[in-house]
């Protein structure tokens, strides 16, 4: 893996430079070394010369489809509210996309967030990427100084301590669930493809909450949001999260307190997971940027298994299939609904 | 064809009974019939400017539609989709509704008649009259009630139905106790809270003066009881459809919950006979089909089916030949058959008593040819449709004809007009209809009476005016609230004084009062008056629901002055007193909790814009067949431009291939005479070898490019595209086709009987083959036409060379209405019908030039081999190919058949969902002429609603979007059903055109930046109320 | 987690309830004029459709202390607006898998479908689900509380 | 003042006698994450090294804080008007509190020197202090005008030595703490001298003088202002408030009315210069409507219009941000880059 990840990095540093002194496009978007070895940075290259500092590994794990709307903005010449685009084609961005940043590009190319011809797209299959608290943990408290990675391990150490773990240990939860490693939609392919991924239980942990009776469930929830210091790190991280006045900073009407009354961060947290129904593909963004180590990403991914199952939507992968939530079947799944015409549940009958 | 002459047509030949009415006709027509017809046509005409006087014989208008549980196809509820359009009648200005009334005499002619109506007492005076039902409580005299056709009873003072308009009492003069013997009881009068029983009340009779009439008879579902087989009248568990309607209905008489009358156990085993006196000659002298049968026996199998929840209820449908030729009914008749309804082609010639539990005991002939025996809980008897016997004498009275059937007499090209110029007719009345139909045929009819009434348009109308209204934008919130007692309704329950005493305390309030009734008029004149001496300029009234008396009041607030929006009520009596009669702490808490609500939400309220669209008066047709044409004259001839646009370079469309309708009149000499009033009208502007390029705007003022260079502006727009035959050139259903001369298509031997094509008389032997290509997997709907057309061309094949041998290879046989008599005459003629299935589909093969069909003969067992001279195929019609274009151009849809999709499949069968866009014609469905000619007249009356007016009203709570919000996302775009919301071209933000927003807050639920609200319903004001409700908990 | 539900007789839930104009509200209505008898722990909140209904409506009112929510629109098909109710049946099931997910008892979050013309059932389900949530008792989670 | 020597027996006689009249904090691990918490006498333990993930900002700048207190309620006495919150005001005593944690507080009490209710948090608040043996990587406390064996802001400092530790009692209130308890663990004039070298070998010579403050403020405003780096800060960033509310010295707020159920309350709350929200006008107006102007003034203000204002840095070195954000914006190449501007 060692050789895949400087190999990677190394095509994504001949591509970017290429991109950028042809003058395709106006920068690119990829990551560059952290100040400390646990984390890296989300990095535009604007010149030629910038492209040496681009780099690709396993802890790049902020979803780059996150930048691509604020990024081609700042490219276009600015203009009023309500003043047409101007004429002609306008300034292109490089970006690495994996599977699931990929897909993220396709919803937001969906919801008019970014146009495709904007966008060179060097795709990379995903091996899997790493949680740093998963490393943290390892780690036992000691500071890590360097981590090495290989094809199948991952070598942590520090001042006095140097300890090797299978990769698949420390994988982000997400990764280990990933049944679309695969970009789909790029222009040109860096590195190999991956094997297809077949998951035994992809929604293992998410079935274990729903066995789990309603007072356990919230007494998981509560303990899993307890130190949230709503700093929005899950919210921000996200690419799907765009609107220009979030409904946790809206006083008009205000939905949810501004402080950290256990209410209003649960109330945020139902929220921002459901803004993400049908439309989440698993990135992982959220947890990964999360300060308190918080798993929000529990709570989308449950709406992603309904999606699933209710109304067999996986988002992204097709550009031509709405979003869950912007249309309806006839035949929808209506158990839930008492005095359901279709079908009675449970609770339904006369 | 003797019993059917051809309709005579007027010298210019288009059919249409030219007038000799005077210059200045009246502005006003009488409506005779309050069911689903009659008040469509009766909002219609209202809608576009003339008065209306609405005549029904009950005491209340809904007519059968309103005793309907649910409806076919979309299994709507009858009463949720029908009660809206029965309310607006009932408060519509310009509608003088005449309840239990009726015609006498018609004199005079078109353009000015003078009715006779007879108006039998109420007892009930309405102006009082509050409908809270005390008087039915305590009325001691129990009767049938034949709403719920004698299975259920009412009192002998009664309201029809619940939601009945007029929501007013009346007494039965037969039944009542005082009325029979003045002085015996007289209860009502005594518990009457509002005084409004009168029994002094006299019939009255009226003399009015209109321009034109219209006939909306209905129906009466025929009587089983003179077929003594079906033992209906003798044993208690054989019902009609209509009996078993009620059954399931939730306002029926066991609530819904579907128990069969002997011993009111749920079923477990229900079967249906379809064609109770319809299609029989014999015992019930009707040969027609009744057309509706066949669909609402379906239905109810399936409704009933979803009342027991399991799959465990047997439900039979016995038929003859299955006839779901409407829209959407093939793919419902597939449904249920795989949902578990079962089918069994045959007629059941006996219901016998079982002999244990009052179950019966049908025998039958099975598909085998054997007889059978199974038992039932009970049996549904499919009654047909039949002419009432009242309405007939009515019609004869006013000098109207029948035909044989009884039902009131049309033509082909004519199919609203009856032979008394000025008199129309639509619905049931004139053929056996389904509710679509016969909607649209009463818009054909509000379109046809008012068509020389245009002189006099809005002559005779009302308008109210209003004082200019106070600005209190800027004002802090001055509230009034007034508590209604609504006589002892609410009083009885609630401590309406101390609900009055807390609304004072209310922030914001600064009136608060107590009235008997709210809602009388002195109290109404009262509120004005306090809304100016205090200087209110917000209102709560509590008292009962929003839904019947909201208008009224917001109408006060105008009249005092005030922006009508700034009003809210609390429900305090059918959602709190009426249900909570036993709590009245509770209840008065809750009525507290209401008014709270009520004065929280207000306070942010603000006044809305009564929002109009000015019209641009002139309508854009699309399609210049019969449908396009006939719409663009019915536009025209009221004096309105029409811009026609053709994409071919001759008028005439599909037509132009038709022989003869099925009422036996030629198409081409009709055809002809329309081609040339619409080249000579000098309203019409017509563009041929034009197509649309672009469509702008909305309702009242689009803007359309169309591909010679030109731009229309226009009010509204009916697409009248058509649709083509599908020409099996290659596949499965290909028979031949282009391989063979003499293998055609239904309009292809069409062309050759106009051509008058001498070789057809030499042919010795025909062979049709129906549905061929038709309600297969690929295609799967009924063409509606074929049956009637292909068994028509063979009869007229016989007329050319009588020994001709003719066989039809059929699945079903779909003649439905008055063109079964066609079966028939074929079946007299010596046609040989030999049905088949998808199972054994017919054969063809070439055999050195010769045609070789085979099929098999299901009654035979076994194949037969046919080698006629002449195969015809009735394929499907299919829509065109330029559908898709037209639908992405005016962002109208089309359902999966792509047929262009009404806004709703029985009350709006003529409208796009989008406002302003009407469709006729085959681009709908496939339909014969006369049902094309009907629609097209339809189109032309609704469109002539907005271009009559020079300002539309558009919705005045509607969706708004904050820019500063907007992330242009679009998932408001996808969510609202009118396209009413669009990102902004340049802006790429959403935008909301307020003329067609209808404000459901689609987009406001699905937008995640809160940046589209609805005014008025905004969520900061939903959240008021919401918090509201908490306060005292 | 949670004390078991108060045993104190004099609670009584409250219940608010989002019901669209035109059919299960009129189908309340209808239950008023029919004199259906239910009990008086429902508060009702007119909307023009349950697709107007967000989630942030429903979060909010259990964030104001509603011991049950009902949200009330046409069946499917019959919906005033054409489709409103479809859109709202996609977002109330996974809203209502989602609370229940975090532990919301399943019992407090109802959508139903009611017509202008049931009535009686209207009555019936007002009942039901009053009694369904005094089983759970008072609630707890989700409700903000100062001073 | 004076100086005990403690050994661990010691140190919980004290905690137990403090627990008597006060409530006692000290990091915790929880949820494999340390935070502040509320602790039995017995409970503390010296973390082994760094600072918990929270700053101790949230004992004076509560989040959220409630500054009055009204019925909503229309027929109740008194509706809408303000009264002022009644609180229990139990003396606590914060433990484990490191250098830089503890200058903090100095540092805040500045721009809150006239804020009642800051005041009263830190009237009824010790601290006591555990001076730095291992310095983290990210640590900067010295850059930053401190030190791992400072003692501002603490009222004890507790030394870990052989045997136990070297308290430095350091104020009034701290010398309450100790009053006459254990006058007999006096420390030897050996120990001192060993607590002064150790202090003197922390300091390293980088105190305030000369140090980045100092050099800051002499420098132009406009020239880092307009320093071409911002833009690649702001290229990473993605504006989220982990920094600033991890941060122990950012102390922007915002006050808000909460109604609910006819009670309310007025309540001042952390906000963050990172949120667009942050300078909105009620006019719609966005003085810092781009995401590379909130980056700027985050810095600016730490590094620059702070000092300029106060003096020191408003920044103890604690490096929580460096090691939290999620996109490794570090406030240490910020200040090397702002230092090389000539």
């Amino acid at each position: 893996m060692e050789t895949l990840f400087s190999q990677a990095t190394e095509a994504i540093k001949r591509e970017a430079r290429a991109l950028l002194e042809s003058g395709e496009v106006a920068a690119f978007l990829g990551f560059a070394k952290g100040s400390i070895p646990t984390v890296t940075r989300p990095f535009v290259a604007r010149s030629p010369e910038e492209t040496d500092k681009l780099i690709w590994n396993g802890l790049c794990v902020m979803n780059l489809a996150n930048y691509l709307p604020g990024l081609l903005k700042s490219l276009e010449p600015a203009r009023r509210p309500g003043e047409p685009p101007p004429e002609g084609p306008l300034p292109k961005v490089g970006v690495i996309a994996t599977g699931c940043w990929s897909r993220n590009m396709v919803i937001q190319i969906q919801e008019n967030q970014l146009i495709r011809e904007r966008l060179v797209i060097l795709g990379i299959d995903s091996p899997g990427m790493i949680d740093r608290r998963k490393l943290e943990s390892l780690a036992g408290g000691k500071e890590i100084q360097a981590i090495e990675e290989a094809e199948k391990k991952v070598v942590i150490s520090g001042k006095g301590f140097r300890l090797e773990t299978a990769r698949q240990e420390v994988l982000r939860d997400n990764c280990l669930t990933c049944t679309h490693p695969s970009p789909v939609i790029l222009d040109k392919k860096i590195g190999p493809t991956m094997p297809e991924r077949h998951v035994h239980e992809p929604f293992a942990r998410i079935e274990e909450i729903e066995r789990m009776d309603a007072d356990s469930r919230w007494a998981w929830f509560q303990k899993e949001i307890e130190c949230c210091i709503r700093c929005y790190a899950c919210r921000n991280a996200c690419p799907l999260c765009y609107c220009p006045t979030c409904f946790v900073d809206d006083s008009h009407p205000q939905w949810v307190g501004k402080s950290v009354d256990p209410v209003d961060t649960a109330i945020f947290h139902i929220l921002r997971a459901y803004h993400c129904a049908g439309r989440c593909t698993d990135c992982g963004a959220c947890e990964s940027a999360c300060p308190m180590g918080i798993k929000m990403r529990l709570f989308t991914r449950k709406l992603q298994k309904d999606c699933l199952e209710l109304f067999a939507s996986e988002p992204g992968l097709d550009i031509n299939s709405p979003l869950p939530l912007t249309t309806y079947g006839p035949e929808d799944p209506e158990r839930f609904i008492i005095n359901g015409s279709k079908q009675q549940g449970t609770q339904g009958g006369k | 064809m003797e019993d059917y002459p051809p309709v005579e047509l007027d010298r210019k030949g288009n059919g249409e009974a030219m007038s000799n009415a005077s210059d200045s006709p009246k502005g006003s027509v009488l409506v005779v019939g309050g069911g689903i017809a009659g008040v469509q046509a009766a909002l219609d005409l209202a809608d576009s400017g003339f008065y209306v006087h609405l005549i029904e014989k009950s005491s209340a208008i809904g007519g059968r539609m309103s005793q309907l549980d649910k409806t076919f196809p979309t299994n709507d509820c009858s009463a949720c989709i029908l009660s809206p359009k029965l309310v607006e009648c009932g408060r519509h200005l310009n509608i003088n509704l005449m309840t239990l009334s009726e015609v006498m005499a018609l004199e005079g002619e078109e353009g000015a008649f003078t009715a006779t109506i007879r108006q039998n007492p109420r007892y009930v005076d309405p102006a009082k009259c509050i409908a809270c039902g005390t008087c039915a409580e305590k009325c001691p005299k129990k009767v049938p009630n034949e709403f719920d056709l004698g299975l259920g009873k009412r009192k002998a003072i009664y309201l029809k139905y619940p939601q009945a308009v007029p929501l007013k009492y009346a007494i039965d003069p037969d039944q009542c106790i005082w009325l029979r013997r003045p002085g015996r009881c007289g209860m009502c009068q005594k518990v009457c809270p509002s005084g409004a029983i009168n029994f002094d009340d006299q019939p009255r009779q009226i003399h009015i003066e209109v321009g034109s009439v219209i006939l909306a008879l209905g129906f009466s579902p025929f009587d089983p009881s003179i077929l003594d087989f079906t033992g209906y009248g003798r044993l208690p568990n054989v019902v009609t459809a209509m009996e078993f309607e009620r059954l399931l209905s939730p306002s029926g008489p066991c609530l819904g919950h579907m128990e069969r009358p002997s011993d009111h156990k749920e079923p477990r085993r229900i079967a249906w006979l379809q064609c109770v006196g319809s299609r029989d000659i014999n015992r019930a002298c009707h040969g027609y089909c009744s057309s509706v049968c066949c669909m609402y026996a379906i239905k109810q199998a399936v409704i009933a089916r979803e009342h027991t929840q399991g799959p465990d209820l047997s439900t039979s449908i016995f038929f003859m030949d299955m006839r779901t030729h409407g829209k959407e009914f093939e793919t419902y008749y597939d449904r249920a058959r795989a949902e578990g309804v079962s089918f069994h082609r045959c007629r059941v010639h006996s219901i016998l008593p079982a002999g244990h539990d009052d179950n019966l005991l049908l025998r039958y002939v099975g598909d085998d040819g054997r007889i059978k025996q199974e038992e039932f809980d009970l049996v549904v008897l499919s009654v047909g449709l039949e002419m009432d016997k009242q309405a007939a004498e009515l019609a004869r009275r006013l000098g109207v004809e029948l035909d044989p059937n009884n039902f009131v007499a049309t033509g082909a090209f004519r199919p609203v007009s009856t032979n008394r110029p000025g008199v129309c007719v639509c619905g049931a009345a004139a053929e056996p209809k389904d509710i679509p139909q016969s909607v649209m045929e009463a818009s054909a009819s509000a379109l046809e009476a008012s068509r020389l009434l245009a002189p006099a348009r809005w002559s005779e109308t009302q308008k109210k005016e209003y004082p200019e209204e106070r600005n209190v934008w800027a004002e802090p919130p001055r509230i009034g609230v007034f508590v209604c007692s609504c006589g002892i309704n609410i009083a009885s329950v609630i401590d309406v004084a101390a609900v009055t005493d807390y609304a004072r305390t209310l922030p914001g309030v600064v009136f608060a009062q107590n009235n008997l009734f709210t809602c009388s008029q002195d109290t109404i004149n009262q509120m004005a008056e306090t809304i100016k001496r205090e200087g209110l300029n917000r209102v709560v009234v509590a008292s009962c629901t929003p839904r019947t008396h909201e208008p009224l009041f917001q109408e006060t607030l105008r009249d005092a002055g005030i922006n009508k929006f700034l009003f809210e009520m609390a429900n305090i009596r059918d959602q709190d007193s009426w249900v909570h009669q036993g709590f009245p702490d509770e209840a008065t808490q809750k009525a507290k909790d209401l008014v709270r609500m009520a004065v929280a939400k207000v306070q942010q309220d603000e006044a809305l814009a009564y929002n109009t669209v000015p019209v641009v008066k002139r309508a854009l047709v699309l399609g210049a067949g019969v449908a396009g044409m006939t719409a663009a004259l019915s536009i025209a001839d009221q004096g309105i431009p029409v811009v026609l646009v053709e994409r071919k370079d001759r008028l005439g469309g599909h037509a132009r291939k038709f022989y003869r309708t099925w009422q036996g009149d030629l198409v081409q000499g009709y055809l002809a005479g329309l081609c040339q009033r619409v080249e000579e009208h000098p309203q019409i502007d017509l563009h041929l070898e034009t197509t649309v390029e672009k469509v702008e705007g909305s309702v009242g003022q689009f803007e359309t490019h169309l591909s010679d260079g030109s731009k229309v502006l226009h009010g509204t727009a009916i697409i009248a595209i058509g649709a083509g035959s599908h020409k099996p050139r290659e596949g499965r259903w290909n028979y031949l086709y282009g391989r063979h001369p003499e293998v055609h298509v239904l309009l292809e031997l069409d062309k050759r009987f106009i051509k008058e094509d001498p070789a057809l008389k030499e042919k010795n032997q025909t062979v049709f083959i129906l549905c061929a290509g038709s309600r297969v997997p690929e295609k799967p709907y009924c063409s509606r036409v074929c049956c009637t057309h292909a068994i028509d061309q063979a009869l007229h094949l016989k007329e050319l060379n009588p020994n001709m041998e003719i066989f039809m290879l059929y699945r079903d046989i779909r003649t439905y209405g008055e063109k079964e008599r066609l079966y028939q005459k074929a079946r007299e003629n010596g046609i040989v019908f030999i049905r088949y299935d998808l199972d054994n589909v017919p054969k063809v093969w070439e055999e050195q030039g010769n045609i070789h069909v085979e099929v098999k003969d299901p009654i035979l067992d076994r194949p037969v081999r046919l080698h006629p001279d002449m195969l015809v195929l009735a394929t499907a019609v299919r829509p065109k190919i330029d559908a898709d274009v037209v639908s992405r151009a005016f962002k109208c849809s089309m359902n999966s058949d792509r047929f262009f999709l009404e806004a709703h499949m029985k009350l709006r069968p003529v409208d796009f969902a989008t406002d302003g866009i009407f469709m006729a014609g085959l681009c709908h469905y496939p339909k014969p002429m006369d049902e094309t000619i009907a629609q097209a007249k339809a189109a032309a009356a609704r469109a002539s609603i907005i271009l009559a007016q020079d300002a539309i009203p558009a919705e005045s709570i509607t969706a708004v979007v904050e820019q500063r919000k907007c992330v242009g996302c679009g998932v408001c775009t996808m969510v609202c059903a009118y396209n009413a919301i669009q990102l902004d071209e340049n802006s790429s933000l959403a935008r909301v055109d307020t003329a067609m927003c209808k404000g459901c807050g689609a987009c406001v639920a699905g937008c995640r930046s809160d940046a589209v609200t609805l005014k008025n319903i905004g969520n900061e004001q939903i959240m008021a109320a919401i918090e509201a409700t908490m306060e005292t908990y | 987690m949670d004390p078991a539900p108060e045993k104190d007789q004099k609670w009584e839930p409250k219940i608010i309830a989002f019901l669209c104009n035109w059919c299960s509200y009129a189908g309340a209505d209808l239950a008023g004029v029919s004199r259906f008898q239910y009990p008086p722990n429902i508060r009702i909140i007119r909307v023009p459709c349950s697709g107007r209904v967000s989630a942030n409506m429903i979060l909010d009112a259990l964030k104001a202390g509603a011991d049950g929510i009902l949200v009330s629109g046409c069946h499917p098909g019959d919906c005033h607006y054409i489709s409103g109710n479809l859109y709202a049946r996609r977002r109330f099931a996974l809203l209502k898998n989602l609370l229940e997910f975090i532990g919301i008892e399943p019992e407090r979050i109802n959508f139903s479908w009611i017509s202008a013309s049931e009535g009686e059932q209207f009555a019936e389900l007002v009942t039901k689900i009053t009694t369904r949530i005094k089983t759970v008792g008072p609630t707890k989670r989700l409700v903000k509380k100062i001073g | 003042m004076k100086i005990l020597k403690l050994d661990d027996s010691d140190l919980k006689t004290l905690l137990a006698r403090w627990y008597e009249t006060r409530d006692l904090f000290s990091p915790v691990e929880k949820n494999g994450m340390a935070g502040w918490k509320r602790i039995e006498p017995l409970e503390f333990v010296e973390p082994a090294k760094g600072v918990p993930k929270t700053s101790l900002k949230t004992f004076f700048f509560p989040q959220p804080e409630t500054l009055l207190e009204y019925s909503a309620r229309p027929g109740d006495e008194g509706a809408y008007v303000p009264r002022p919150v009644k609180e229990k005001a139990r003396e606590r005593i914060i433990l484990g509190v490191r250098p830089c944690d503890a200058r903090s507080v100095l540092l805040n009490s500045l721009p809150f020197a006239d804020d009642p209710y800051f005041k009263a948090k830190k009237d009824t608040t010790l601290i006591v202090g555990f001076t730095c043996k291992q310095p983290c990587s990210t640590c900067f406390c010295s850059w930053a005008g401190g030190s791992p064996m400072d003692t501002e802001g603490m009222d004890i400092a507790m030394t870990r030595v052989e045997g136990g530790y070297l308290a430095d009692i350091l104020t009034k209130k701290g010398e309450g703490l100790v009053d006459h308890l254990l006058d007999n663990r006096e420390a030897s004039p050996e120990e001192k001298e060993q607590l002064k070298t150790l202090r003197e070998q922390a300091q390293g010579g980088t105190g305030s003088e000369g140090g980045p403050a100092e050099i800051l403020k002499k420098k132009n405003l406009m020239d880092l202002y307009n320093a071409p780096f911002w833009q690649g800060l702001a290229d990473s960033c993605i504006n989220c408030g982990a920094c600033t509310f991890l941060c122990p010295t950012c102390y922007c707020f915002d006050i808000q009315d909460e109604t609910i159920k006819g009670k309310g309350r007025r309540i001042r709350y952390w906000d963050s210069c990172m949120f667009p929200l942050f300078t909105q006008h009620a006019s719609g107006h966005n003085p810092r409507s781009q995401k590379v102007q909130r980056v700027r003034n985050r810095f600016m203000h730490k590094l620059k219009y702070f000092p300029e204002r106060f003096g020191p840095l408003s920044c103890v070195g604690c490096g929580r941000c460096i090691r939290e954000c999620p996109v490794n914006i570090d406030i240490r190449e910020v200040m090397r880059d702002l230092l090389s501007i000539p």
